[in-house]
């Protein structure tokens, strides 16, 4: 019995055992019980890490049970992959997922869900960790949708709220939406390679190259394009890309320690990792990962728009997470998968942090998110201040912070990328984007005059313990974490990423230069047009945060527009929905109630009846009638004896 | 097997029913009011005496007697057997109906008898004389009973109308029958047959009085479109005389369509299937459309009757031939049919033992809570009239079916199952009315202890042969061969 | 030769005497028509030496059954009965009844039946001897024929019409008005509408 | 002699003529029953001409039941217009529609 | 092989213990249910007593009683079970002691209630263990009779009309099967299924055959278009009687075309594939959309449903779509196919017990009553989502794995066909999840609302058996697979 399993069984106990009694056993002993559970998992994910990594064990497979076997030929089956890029990646989980519960022990307090938040978490933390642990893609789909479930739940968490519920439903639907290519995606590459296994599809990529062509819709496509492509849509709906990001500004209207364990460090960077995982594939899709590059492009620039106009606290949180995700795409389509995991894992702490701050800031003002109704907050909440400042530096990459260490590289390894010099600079331009809505936050919250009433603003105060604590653990490995990263997931190579090996990779030539995380931060000095970008954002931000007064956008302007995600969803409402809705009526009334129902069934018994009626006719009552119907019919069946007597 | 016996024994059947019919009219002659019911278990007695000495003297003769006006043999017995059973259940079933109408009286039993006569003569008739007899006496016997039996004129209007068209068939039916004598020289059914066989060709005589003959054996069936008198005899007569009217004659009537076109025209079987085609297609439409748009239960069953007809006359179409017996298929179906109908009739007559005359399906209604045993009886044989397996009707469906089938007439197989389907509905709506619907009307009195008895006989014996066909397709192949 | 000539004299008059039948006004009329179709049949027998048969339906059917029917049309006033045939009936009905004949003269010409030279002569005796040795069964049913219609004739008209009996409680609370009720609640429109 | 085909005619027209009478008197019962009793006449014209010409007497047999099963078949008929006629004060048949559609 | 007759006994302990109940009088409900429950639960043991005897291995009949039965047409009494009958006598079994135990007291006519169900249950199971055709009709015609009276007397509104619609919808299709069960056992001189053989027939009448047993099975699928029967019977239907109607009697289909279509037909069924599977879709994707304008709680599922036997349509006939042909992924198809049936059987029972309940209470079906009941009723509440992401195959439960298992074989046969079978993720989950939304979750704005409370002990072990066996099926779908995946793979080898 390996020590991996605890990893995903813990929080699986902990959720089953809470669900189960929690209303009996009472809210101490809940939370007690999934926090346990998930620091159980992150202290054996952090063994696990150190075994594979530090003592350089290979890395192996710990299975837990047949799933399936079908033929002899086809065998599934669920248990842990334990590997660098796996185990870093539950470490992160884990921890991220550990300061969550403790946040929200004093978060949650007062909602009378709170046995059931804590169930849906621990369930969150299993599922992300199945699908983290996974060697087949059906445990990574199981766990894909286990994830979607969980945040389902947790956005709808407050049922009664009609816009939670809304919200939820709309998270899952364009989820699924993406899963649907998940789907297409590994029925492709069964379809290709006859397995579900990774490491099977992976030799078998590196043996022989040469696959059949798939007939795509009518055309013969590489398989290897068709599987990326298919896969990174299921990957698009997961990690809210464009135009598949519509739900995660809406998620928004779950508990804000959702919004930060799932909707901004664990869960949307699910497809990320998915195709980090896959990287050999994606390798051989060049296609493909010019269309990861452009989507990841698009996305990091129109939500980083969207997010410097947005008045909800957690709104601007989120189109800045949509944005930082499609800087990690950006680094998956620029073959730099490895600086996209570091990005993924930096990002994980500065954003949980950061919704955590928004949280503690929300819960002070009594779940007021508007920030026209803040301002000047430091002086009466100087721990949240100081964690959104960190959070805010490490979010626009300023140097030295675990932001700019993940984040250069991507820029990077765009540059060298050879994919055009139009991406670098888009997401060069990026950085500015990000660098004014970051600031924005601070400014905007945190500084200026209050906008509540003075009584209160006298009232708000720090909130408790539990809820700070958290917030300083994430803080420091948000600010420190990258150069220790840098050092041994880039120059190490520690995720054993095949491609960073080939020199030829961008990445690898990005930081062919570099020796240290020293050298990386030097480089600033030589190529400081990041820095400048930062600080001319934070100099735009000051500028439109100064004067304190917030008009609503209006809806036609530029802003307006830029404000409401470019509407969007308002697009997909008339686009999507609405004729779904109507196809769906006319399939029911008019198809199958009118034609299929109405005439051809009902139809038929109609006429029977019609023929029945008719036919009754015949019996009039008049004799005379029916002996002349005798009459007729014995000479004709005469004559038909006659006819066929004569050719006798 | 075969023995010899008396000529006079050969007939003691027939001879028996007939003392018994003189006797009974004798004695009813002597009683008044209440002790009429005597002549009712005379009745009775004298159709089972009749049953046994049928089985006791005639069981394993195979002959012709009476100058080959008079055939003796297993088919006879079995079809003889099954009529005095019914006609018993029928007396039984009528009881309570005629003793509340002031109808029990000797007349009645003595008409009834006279017709079973008729039909067991028609059923051992070798000679076209002794079937036009037969014909003709069943015919009275019944013109006279839908009249006799009156209690609303429909009755005596379906009886006026009835006789009209059986005059006539009857007309037609003897100028076919007159042809073949000119052709054959002989009213020897046999010997007719070996006319046919060394007549090389055929003269035309003999198919057209073929088809006048069969004309005549179609009204006796009530074959589409010699139907019409069917429904109106079924509804505008008493119930008793419908059920009369309903069982016992159609088993007659596959008999004379045995004796008369398959003993005698087997030889040119093609020349007539073709016209029972048209019959039996004409009979399924016409029959089972009908039925549907029908609010009297009695002509509902009428038309279904028709309907039935037409299943029973497809098996004269596929005939014999080396891998199928569409005549043994028949012989089941028409045995099968005419219980089911006794059942039928009988539950009718129940619902109007006491009262007004029942007669509308709507007087079914929720027949389930007023009485679940007769409610429950009358679903079995609506699903087994509708063809449901586990029922007498499935396996009588069944052969006919497999006769088609094996007669590589698939398309014909095809056409009659998808109006079963059609016909399935008014059965169903039987059941509605008894299962889905709210009644209206108190508990029904119970009925006579005999009564009950033979509505849970029949009801026992239309779910045995469902499930265990085989002694009665057996009979059936002893019968036939 | 003379036998052809009678032959198609008595022909004619049986065709012109069944036409008196069927189209005379008067039923009186129509009976002495059918009389007179009788006698012609009867002296048709003859010729085709059937005396004995010729002799009984003289004396069964003019004798028995013609005045039979005389006696019903005068107790039953049935010329009160008016037909009123259209001309279109007239024209409707004559197609089959001439498509039938035709049919009819078709087969028995076309069909060379047997004939024995000489015809058959068969006296009383043989007949008698006939009808109760090779037939005797069908004397007997013959015979009992006779005694059903004999049954039957004299109770049908002899039974009043049955009482309807009285209604029980049961059936009280659907009587004629009520039931009516149901009636044109009917469901088989509407269901088989469904 | 007699041609046995002009006495079939002769019987041909007879039933032909019955069957069309039957139908024409579609009112008047009386008058139905007599076409009736031609219809038998031209099938007993049938039987006697054949069991001449066959010299066979079991056409002559045939007809003399054919005679007395129709007069009995009259009677009954005879039997049931009376009883009509008591009831309905009619020998009407159209007026006898109760039984339809 | 054993001599003691446990499918007899599985056949008519129930019957019987059914007709004892119809011969009660009504009014001792709780002695009518004792005995109800114990006929059931005994014929539950029986059949798991049968599942843990019967040989997985095995592709080959068992527990084979043969005796002749009609000699005169060369029917027999031939029972007898494969890996694909186990598992659906099983889901009969364990479906009729759910519906015996929810059974709501105060129905009228209590003892005919619950008796008609254990006889439906009886003629189910003999549906599945019959392995001659004749018999197999039999109990596949006896089986509309107590649902016709289901539904007829316990219905909703327009019960009739639903009973009779759904009778004579299936017997149409069902007499046709009979003229090929004949003309295939004229042909074969036996009625064995086994032993059927369509030698010697000229193809144009094998494609009628075919068409025949496809008419009958796709009625009672049912397949688009011939589907109208099913909403109609479902929304009137009683709740047992739903929950039998889809749990098992849909199931007859695909287990027909298994038994029939699949095997006999080898080198038809290739021809007719294409269709099938067209159909198939269309039921996928346009059923949804017809789910997706659905008011009645009850209609919705049925709907369902429909959209998700598609799947089980398409995993039988995609494999003949392989170009080459892959012995692998044609079992996933078919496996998925048959788990399906297994999987749709729970699920779909479970949620029209979980309506049937909200009807109970409220007397409504329709989803505008409803809002909110999440917080008045929480364990109904949590059983109801959870039956429901089983329905959207959420993967971990029993959905996911007929689905995917088809999604996957079908993108062998061609994408376009993956990619449309694929949209029932989205739509599955838009009109499921729009329900639970509407009904579940959000403020109390239904009228209904005020009279929902919670479930009671025995409903609670109910839904929390099926959500078990949902999970199981759904973590380990070995289970029921390795049972018939022998038979599965004789069939493809047949059919092939």
């Amino acid at each position: 019995m390996d020590l991996a399993y605890l990893v995903i069984l813990a929080p699986l106990f902990a959720a089953a055992i809470t669900a189960l009694w929690g209303n009996r056993l009472g809210r101490k002993f809940t939370h007690s019980v999934t926090s346990a559970s998930v620091f159980v998992a992150l202290v054996v994910s952090s063994v696990l890490l150190y075994k594979v990594y530090i003592l350089q064990q290979a890395p192996y497979y710990v299975q837990m049970f047949k799933w399936l076997a079908i033929s002899d030929a086809i065998k599934i089956t669920i248990g842990v992959h334990v590997a660098p890029l796996t185990t870093l990646m539950m470490v992160v989980v884990s921890a991220v997922s550990f300061c969550v519960h403790i946040f929200s022990i004093g978060y949650m307090e007062e909602d009378e869900g709170y046995n059931r938040f804590f169930t849906y978490i621990a369930f969150f933390t299993f599922s992300m960790l199945t699908l983290v642990a996974a060697n087949n893609f059906l445990q990574l789909f199981i766990g894909w949708e286990a994830v979607g479930l969980s945040s389902y739940l947790l956005i709808g968490f407050w049922y009664s709220k009609p816009s939670a519920t809304a919200a939820s439903l709309k998270a899952f639907l364009v989820n699924r939406v993406g899963d649907m290519g998940l789907v297409l995606g590994v029925a492709a590459i069964f379809y290709t390679f006859n397995t579900f296994e990774f490491a099977d599809i992976f030799s078998q990529i590196a043996g022989d190259g040469a696959q059949n062509d798939i007939n795509f819709l009518g055309f013969m496509i590489s398989p290897y394009e068709v599987i990326a492509i298919l896969l990174f849509i299921g990957a698009m709906g997961k990690s809210a890309q464009f135009p598949l990001h519509v739900w995660l500004p809406d998620s928004m209207e779950g508990p804000t320690p959702i919004s930060a364990l799932i909707h901004a460090a664990t869960m949307v960077t699910a497809g990320v990792f998915m195709v980090a995982r896959l990287a050999p594939v994606y390798e051989q899709a060049e296609f493909a990962r010019m269309f990861m590059l452009t989507i990841g492009t698009i996305t990091a620039i129109s939500m980083g728009f969207v997010a410097i106009f947005q008045y909800d606290i957690k709104r601007i949180v989120a189109y800045s997470t949509i944005s930082q995700l499609g800087y990690m795409v950006i680094g998956l389509g620029a073959s730099a998968y490895s600086a996209s995991i570091f990005h993924l894992a930096t990002h994980a702490f500065f954003k949980a942090l950061m919704f955590l701050v928004a949280g503690s800031v929300i819960l002070a003002l009594h779940h007021k998110q508007d920030v026209r109704k803040m301002g000047g907050l430091r002086k009466k909440m100087p721990i949240s201040f100081v964690c959104a400042v960190f959070a805010a530096l490490a979010l626009v990459g300023f140097p030295g912070t675990s932001g700019f260490f993940s984040k250069e590289l991507i820029i990077e390894a765009v540059q060298h990328s050879g994919m055009g010099e139009v991406f670098y600079i888009l997401a060069m331009f990026g950085v500015l984007l990000t660098s004014i809505y970051s600031f924005r936050f601070i400014f905007i919250v945190f500084f200026g005059k209050p906008r509540m009433s003075a009584e209160a603003y006298d009232h708000i105060h720090e909130p408790a313990k539990v809820v700070t604590i958290p917030l300083i653990l994430l803080a420091i490995p948000s600010f420190l974490v990258g150069a220790l990263m840098f050092n041994h997931l880039i120059l190490n190579n520690a995720l054993g990423v095949a491609a960073l090996a080939q020199p030829d990779n961008p990445l690898a030539v990005s930081i062919s230069e570099f020796s240290g995380w020293g050298d990386m931060l030097l480089a600033v000095v030589h190529h400081p047009i990041a820095l400048i970008l930062i600080l001319v954002g934070c100099g735009i931000a000051w500028f439109i945060t100064r004067s304190g007064e917030f008009a609503e956008h209006k809806s036609k302007s530029v802003k307006g527009i830029l404000s409401n995600g470019y509407y969007l969803n308002e697009i997909y409402a008339v686009f999507v929905v609405q004729p779904v809705q109507v196809i769906a009526l006319i399939a029911h009334k008019a198809f199958d109630n009118a034609f299929i129902d109405t005439v051809l069934v009902n139809g038929t018994a109609f006429v029977i009846e019609k023929s029945s009626r008719l036919l009754k006719k015949t019996q009039t009552g008049y004799v005379y009638h029916y002996l002349l119907a005798m009459f007729i019919f014995v000479v004709i069946f005469g004559w038909l004896a006659i006819r066929s007597g004569v050719t006798l | 097997m075969e023995r010899e016996i008396p000529v006079f024994m050969t007939l003691a059947p027939e001879i028996s029913l007939l003392a018994s019919a003189a006797i009974i009219l004798l004695i009813d002659l002597f009683l008044k009011g209440k002790q009429k019911v005597i002549s009712y278990w005379l009745s009775v007695i004298a159709l089972l005496i009749a049953m046994i000495i049928t089985v006791i003297t005639q069981i394993a003769v195979d002959d012709v007697v009476l100058s080959g006006t008079y055939k003796v043999d297993i088919f006879g017995v079995v079809l003889k057997t099954t009529i005095l059973f019914i006609v018993a259940g029928v007396f039984i079933y009528s009881r309570t109906y005629l003793e509340v109408r002031e109808l029990l009286r000797g007349e009645f039993f003595i008409l009834a008898i006279m017709g079973t006569l008729g039909m067991m003569i028609l059923i051992a008739a070798h000679s076209l004389i002794t079937i036009y007899l037969g014909i003709e006496l069943l015919s009275l016997s019944m013109y006279a009973m839908v009249v006799y039996c009156r209690e609303k004129h429909s009755s005596i209007e379906s009886g006026i109308k009835y006789f009209i068209m059986g005059a006539v068939a009857s007309g037609v039916l003897l100028f076919g029958m007159s042809l073949i004598y000119g052709v054959a020289g002989s009213l020897n059914i046999f010997e007719i047959r070996e006319a046919l066989l060394s007549t090389k060709p055929i003269p035309l005589a003999v198919p057209f009085g073929l088809v006048l003959m069969i004309i005549g054996v179609a009204f006796k069936f009530g074959a589409v479109p010699f139907h019409m008198w069917v429904p109106d005899v079924y509804h505008g007569s008493a119930t008793v005389v419908g059920l009369y009217v309903g069982t016992a004659p159609k088993v007659a009537a596959f008999a004379l369509a045995m004796r008369l076109l398959v003993e005698g025209f087997g030889a040119i079987h093609t020349q007539w299937a073709d016209i029972f085609i048209v019959l039996a297609i004409l009979s399924s439409v016409v029959g089972n459309l009908v039925a549907i748009t029908q609010n009297n239960i009695k002509r509902m069953l009428g038309y279904s009757a028709v309907a039935h007809i037409g299943f029973i006359l497809m098996g004269f179409v596929t005939g014999e031939t080396d891998v199928t017996n569409g005549y043994l298929s028949s012989m089941f179906y028409v045995i099968v049919y005419s219980i089911m109908a006794a059942g039928a009739f009988g539950i009718v007559i129940f619902l109007s033992d006491r009262g007004f005359e029942s007669g509308e399906i709507d007087d079914f209604k929720g027949l389930r809570s007023r009485n679940r045993w007769v409610a429950f009886i009358m679903l079995l044989i609506m699903l087994s009239m509708a063809g449901m397996p586990g029922t007498a009707g499935f396996y009588a469906k069944f052969l006919i079916i497999q006769s088609l089938v094996d007669a590589n007439m698939i398309w014909l197989a095809i056409l009659f199952v998808v109006f079963a389907v059609v016909g399935a509905f008014y059965y169903l709506r039987i059941i509605k009315c008894m299962y889905f619907d709210n009644a209206y009307k108190e508990a029904l009195p119970d009925s006579r202890f005999e009564f009950r008895i033979l509505l849970g006989v029949n009801g026992i014996v239309i779910l045995g042969f469902g499930i265990f066909p085989d002694g009665v397709i057996s009979l059936c192949k002893m019968a036939l061969f | 030769m003379i036998e052809n000539i009678i032959f198609y004299v008595i022909s004619a008059v049986t065709i012109g005497s069944a036409l008196t039948t069927i189209f005379a006004r008067k039923s009186v009329y129509a009976i002495i028509g059918m009389v007179l179709a009788f006698f012609s049949a009867a002296t048709l027998w003859i010729l085709l030496n059937a005396e004995f048969l010729a002799m009984i339906l003289i004396v069964v059917y003019v004798g028995a059954v013609m005045v039979l029917f005389l006696f019903v049309v005068m107790m039953t006033d049935a010329d009160t009965v008016q037909n009123n045939i259209s001309k279109f009936f007239i024209v409707i009905l004559s197609i089959p009844t001439i498509a039938f004949l035709f049919e009819l003269i078709l087969v028995t010409s076309k069909t060379s039946f047997k004939v024995v030279d000489g015809g058959g002569s068969f006296d009383i005796k043989s007949i008698g001897t006939a009808l109760f040795t090779d037939y005797v069964l069908a004397t007997e049913v013959a015979a009992v024929i006779l005694l059903v219609a004999i049954i039957a004739a004299i109770t049908l008209p002899d039974i009043k019409p049955a009482k309807r009996p009285e209604p029980d409680f049961d059936s009280e609370l659907a009587n004629k008005a009520n039931r009516l009720r149901m009636v044109a609640m009917n469901s088989s429109e509407t269901e088989a509408d469904q | 002699m007699i041609e046995l085909k002009d006495v079939l005619a002769l019987s041909s027209i007879l039933f032909a003529f019955g069957i069309a009478g039957v139908i024409l008197h579609r009112r008047n019962l009386v008058r139905l029953l007599m076409c009736v009793e031609l219809i038998l006449l031209a099938v007993n014209i049938n039987f006697v001409a054949f069991s001449n010409s066959l010299a066979d007497i079991s056409g002559q047999i045939f007809v003399f039941f054919i005679l007395t099963i129709a007069a009995a078949e009259s009677a009954v008929g005879l039997a049931m217009i009376i009883t009509l006629y008591r009831e309905y004060k009619t020998v009407d048949l159209d007026k006898l529609t109760e039984l339809r559609e | 092989m054993s001599q003691f007759p446990l499918l007899s006994i599985l056949i008519f302990l129930p019957v019987v213990t059914g007709v004892i109940l119809c011969l009660m009088s009504e009014g001792r409900k709780k002695a009518l249910f004792s005995i109800a429950l114990a006929g059931g639960v005994l014929t539950l043991v029986l059949s798991v007593y049968l599942w843990c005897q019967f040989d997985t291995g095995s592709a080959s009949l068992q527990f084979i009683e043969r005796f002749s039965w009609i000699s005169k047409l060369n029917i027999e009494y031939f029972l007898g079970v494969d890996g694909i009958s186990v598992p659906l006598i099983l889901l009969s079994t364990i479906t009729t002691i759910v519906i015996l135990l929810t059974a709501d007291r105060t129905t009228e006519n209590y003892n005919l209630y619950l008796g008609l169900f254990l006889m439906l249950e009886g003629v189910l199971i003999g549906v599945f263990s019959a392995q001659d055709s004749i018999l197999f009709y039999l109990f596949w015609e006896l089986s509309l009779v107590p649902l016709l009276l289901l539904i007829g007397i316990w219905g909703g509104e327009n019960r009739k009309y639903a009973a009779i619609k759904f009778f004579l919808y299936t017997f149409l299709g069902s007499v046709l099967m009979l003229i090929a069960l004949i003309y295939l056992g004229s042909n074969s001189d036996t009625f064995a299924i086994a032993d059927l053989t369509v030698k010697g027939i000229p193809q144009f009448y094998q494609q009628m055959l075919f068409l025949f047993f496809l008419i009958a099975f796709a009625i009672k699928i049912p397949m688009w278009p011939v589907h109208t029967w099913l909403p109609d019977a479902h929304v009137q239907a009683p709740t047992g009687g739903s929950v039998i109607l889809a749990a098992v009697m849909l199931k007859l289909g695909g287990y027909g075309l298994l038994r029939f279509n699949l095997p006999l037909f080898a080198g038809l069924s290739e021809g007719f594939a294409l269709f099938i599977i067209v159909l198939s879709l269309i039921a996928i994707v346009y059923i949804s959309f017809v789910a997706l304008s659905q008011n009645d709680m009850k209609s919705l599922i049925a709907y369902s449903s429909i959209a998700h036997m598609g799947f089980v349509t398409l995993g039988l006939f995609v494999i003949f779509l392989f170009k080459p042909f892959d012995a692998a992924t044609a079992a996933m198809g078919v496996n998925g196919a048959v788990f399906q049936m297994v999987s749709h059987g729970l699920i779909s029972a479970a949620l029209f017990l979980a309506v049937g309940y909200l009807y109970k209470l409220t007397g409504t079906k329709k989803i505008k009553d409803f809002g909110g009941i999440a917080r008045k009723a929480p364990v109904f509440s949590t059983f109801f989502v959870f039956f429901a992401f089983a329905n959207v195959a959420l993967p971990g439960t029993s959905g996911f794995v007929g689905e995917f298992l088809v999604i996957i074989a079908s993108f062998r046969a061609n994408f376009l066909i993956a990619l449309v079978s694929a949209l029932t993720m989205v739509l599955g989950a838009s009109y499921t999840l729009f329900m639970i939304k509407r009904v579940v979750f959000g403020c109390d704005t239904g009228k209904a609302v005020a009279m929902v409370k919670d479930i009671g002990v025995i409903d609670k072990y109910v839904y929390g058996l099926l959500a078990a066996l949902v999970l199981l099926l759904g973590l380990s779908p070995s289970i029921i697979i390795d049972v018939f995946q022998p038979v599965v793979e004789r069939i493809i080898k047949l059919a092939i």
